[in-house]
């Protein structure tokens, strides 16, 4: 059975994996709205923290999301950097001082991560078409799964989704936030690429729990 | 794509290796980092600090002098510099009087700044202040926006700023000043052709044979609307009367009149465009102080120009003429 | 074909009206003859004249001011200066110690700057000698050719020239010093894509997606060699090679390094141009005393660079430091 | 019929009219081996002395032509400017106080032109592949024509004959004067621009005599 901090970096490597391979998708959206870079950034950032994770084995659960976090504001330089960043580095200050975390725990942290988000994209909110519109759905599904205890399967299924229906809405409306802004009205019809990346890092954990990622199940930690 | 370069991503770290290389003796280079600084002797003044993606040279390394910037952080190309660069390169030029971030308003490089005072202020560190630079008037509705762009106004910024820090004044007094130059600078741009990143390697966006972009961004962000290519005349009105009314300038205003080329376009074309907006402006009595035509913020290898007016007071022309040691220049 | 102008005709015109616009104090324009003059009163010295087709601004209608060229004749779009405009330009801006025309080597231009000679001569007017400027290292077989081309070397001679005819200097003191810099002085340059002149409307010459042509000239005329793309450090090493090779420039030597861009090359591009020079002049034990990065002598739209190197001596460094008020500058 | 100086008007008329219609081709010469301007210079040259010629009807023969070649010289700018203007220049000298030519002052005109313009060009030779190659056959063909008391229409015939024949010529050679000299052996297989203009001012000459241009012939004028 593999611990919780095995899974974390395996999940994290996942995350990582899929966001490289999703490059060229990511900055031909970026091309649409913005200026062409969000892929490239994101796979400098992840590549990065490839780079990092096998160095994080002796450190606290809490303390490899602050350096992914570091790691990713550090490299990417883009908009996506710095939101992605505050992400980790706020879920990390959540999990600090724990040794074990539980669905509560990855609700809260992924909340706190949302809320500063939101406050350093200048008070962003859903429905601006950023990535604040696939994440989150994505922790109120998250808070929503942990209230009724189910399954850490279930509970990234369910965020999986309402994170893709939330990129999905991002296609119909026009950007207030960010630089698909300047577009105004010709922003319509084009998915934010920000909102992709949430949903993917969901469906990269989500695929490798299933793929038999050792995920350590509720149960084995209470 | 056919560019002076090697692989994409050692374009940064070479062009400021080059940019060192040249200028020796007045440019230090901490190249992990992309910051880049000025290495004469200097005490008594705030520092100050611009930075953002790459790709608007010379805008901003090569504004780091004497009279203008203490340093400058280069993110990689058109992506904000990162956290950690900002916040070294703000111990780094501290002189005890605490630094000002002149920084244009993109919202990824606002948030770097913004993580990078957190940092300061958490860790201890110099007391810093920022001054976010939006003087592009092509973005209408600022509430439902970002809000609007720092484009080619920036420059009047550093080089005011930078030229009262060099007189000794404070943090406070110099932030006032960024804010009053920002106030009444306008600009706005347009491109007749898309830029090429060197990592993407074809154009950030699609523009027919005969389109052009008004009111471009500096990445190759759309702009007001996407139109048929007219005649100079029409085009540099365009850009010239929506700068004027904005603000609005009115008879009597005397200006300082920048016409900057966002990378690929010919000086010739750029003093084509001045021409134009010098008789729009006797047109309307506005005085032309002085006027800036060159490369001054571009968007790599973007053909198009912005116009630029600076609304001068007796500071604003004193400052502007203090002299410069940069190493963007001719001899 | 999308550019910043009106008529293809009017292209020229509409610059130099914009450059006397923007510079109203220093520079005089007279607009049928694309004749550019210093306004400010000077005396006792040789005046200096220079020459040739436009679209390789800011050469040379932008170098015209106090230490650098008296008057520019321009000629309409990569054709030579008009015999009338050089007759009346001389005639105009002769203190009385003559004139030294300073002439880049191509076949129009020497041709019209002579006819003007001999029509001076014939009907009386300043004494006048002419110096022709040939650093282009590209034309290998000059017996066979018209001879190699002046090109961004062009710029040193200028520079050096015109600081030297402020101190005094007389016509023929002028004219050795004028053919020591440019015996001392050599370039090699590139196109990564063609120009598109105004009239033609679409480019002066083909190049593939993957081709470039290695020893371009001024307005495209081909050089060396066409060949395919390669990254920047192996073509910067063929021309600053074919630079060095030439002269030939040796360990101890001492030099200038001027990285010219061709027009629409970002200044990004120039300095990992400049950087790569470096570290094989370093290799070489040759000492950079000045780096010169930046548009100096282009060819309307075209992306590429030259490499050029001048050996110098005490007196081409002091010459080079002399300050200069001309329309090309920053702030 | 028509005095020389009405003849002279219409040939001088004649050759503007088709070196302009010829804009097109030879720019696009001039793009094989020069800078692509030949026609655009030759174009602006020969609509400057249209506008001229209607001025010059009180003026001397020699004058006239003098007025052509500086009109071209103030006006293309390129080399075909500040040869073609030499050859103008000096014909119109050579026709200095004469009120009536016959065919060995044409002969002479065009030698001294000729002469004048390979100074010019730096020593300029036949094989070079410039408007020489062109033009010192056509003042050969000229000066035997003259010799042999050959009529206009046949002296202009064999003149422009000439000059064609010396055009095709420099599609087979190598550049050594002038832009395309700069091409080495990548000039062969192209025809020089100029040598065009050349062949194109006899063609426009004969074209207007046949074309019963009131041309006074050797007979009226003796
Ligand atoms: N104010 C904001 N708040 C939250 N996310 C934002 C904001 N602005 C932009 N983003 C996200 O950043 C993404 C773009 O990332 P990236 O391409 O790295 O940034 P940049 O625009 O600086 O090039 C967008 O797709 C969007 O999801
Ligand atoms: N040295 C020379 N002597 C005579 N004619 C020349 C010489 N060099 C070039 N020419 C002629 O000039 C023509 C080109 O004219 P043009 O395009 O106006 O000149 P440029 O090369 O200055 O653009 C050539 O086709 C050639 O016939
Ligand atoms: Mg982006
Ligand atoms: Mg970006
Ligand atoms: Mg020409
Ligand atoms: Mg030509």
């Amino acid at each position: 059975m593999a611990t919780q901090k095995e899974v974390l970096i395996g999940v994290l490597e996942a995350i990582s994996n899929k966001l490289i391979q999703a490059e060229k998708m990511l900055t031909e959206l970026d091309s649409q709205v913005g200026d062409a870079d969000c892929g490239i950034g994101v796979k400098r950032g992840f590549s990065a923290v490839l780079e990092e994770l096998p160095r994080t084995n002796s450190m606290e659960l809490g303390d490899i999301l602050k350096k992914v976090g570091f790691t990713l504001a550090y490299t990417i330089g883009g908009t996506s950097g710095a939101m992605l960043g505050t992400g980790f580095l706020e879920a990390g200050k959540s999990f600090e001082q724990k040794t074990e975390i539980n669905s509560d725990d990855i609700a809260q942290a992924l909340n706190r991560a949302n809320t500063v988000i939101k406050r350093r994209g200048g008070n962003t909110q859903v429905g601006d078409k950023t990535l604040v519109d696939a994440l989150e759905p994505a922790v109120e599904s998250v808070k929503k799964s942990a209230s009724q205890s189910q399954d850490l399967a279930g509970l990234l299924t369910n965020a999986y989704q309402a994170a893709k229906k939330g990129s999905d809405n991002t296609i119909e409306i026009t950007a207030k936030k960010g630089r698909a802004s300047y577009m105004g009205e010709r922003s319509k019809g084009h998915r934010d690429p920000g909102s992709v990346v949430i949903y993917l890092m969901f469906e990269a954990a989500l695929e490798y729990l299933k793929s038999g990622g050792h995920i350590c199940d509720e149960k084995d930690n209470k | 794509m056919k560019k002076i370069i090697n692989k994409p991503e050692d374009v940064v770290h070479e062009m400021l290796k080059g940019l060192q290389d040249s200028r020796p003796e007045t440019i230090g280079l901490i190249p992990e980092k992309r910051i880049v600084y000025r290495k004469d002797p200097y005490l008594n003044k705030v520092a100050i600090i611009s930075g953002s993606g790459s790709g608007h040279e010379p805008d901003q390394a090569f504004y780091v002098g004497r009279g203008m910037l203490d340093a400058a952080c280069a993110g990689p190309v058109f992506a904000a510099p990162t956290l950690d660069a900002i916040v070294d390169a703000a111990r780094m030029v501290d002189k005890g009087m605490g630094v000002l971030f002149l920084v244009k308003n993109y919202t990824g490089d606002r948030a770097y700044f913004e993580m990078a005072s957190e940092m300061l202020e958490f860790e201890g560190g110099p007391s810093v202040d920022t001054v976010i630079i939006n003087d592009d008037v092509a973005v209408k509705d600022s509430t439902f926006t970002a809000g609007r762009r720092g484009v080619a106004g920036a420059i009047f910024v550093y080089k005011i700023v930078g030229a009262k820090s060099e007189e000794g004044a404070n943090l406070g007094e110099l932030k006032g000043l960024a804010y009053r130059v920002n106030d009444n600078v306008r600009t706005m741009g347009f491109a007749l052709k898309p830029c090429t990143t060197p990592e993407k390697g074809s154009p950030t966006f699609d523009l027919g044979p005969q389109e052009i972009e008004v009111g471009v961004g500096l990445h190759g962000e759309p702009g007001r609307e996407r139109t048929t290519y007219k005649r100079a005349n029409t085009i540099i009105k365009t850009l010239t009367d929506a700068v004027l009314e904005d603000l609005p300038f009115s008879g009597g205003d005397e200006v300082a009149l920048m016409v900057n080329g966002l990378g690929g376009t010919p000086i010739g074309e750029l003093y084509i465009a001045a021409g134009i907006t010098h008789d729009i402006l006797k047109n309307k009595h506005i005085r032309v102080h002085k006027t800036y035509v060159n490369n001054y913020c571009t968007s790599l290898d973007m053909e198009g120009c912005s116009v630029s007016l600076l609304r001068l007071n007796e500071d604003f022309k004193r400052l502007l003429a203090y002299p410069v040691d940069i190493p963007i220049s001719y001899f």
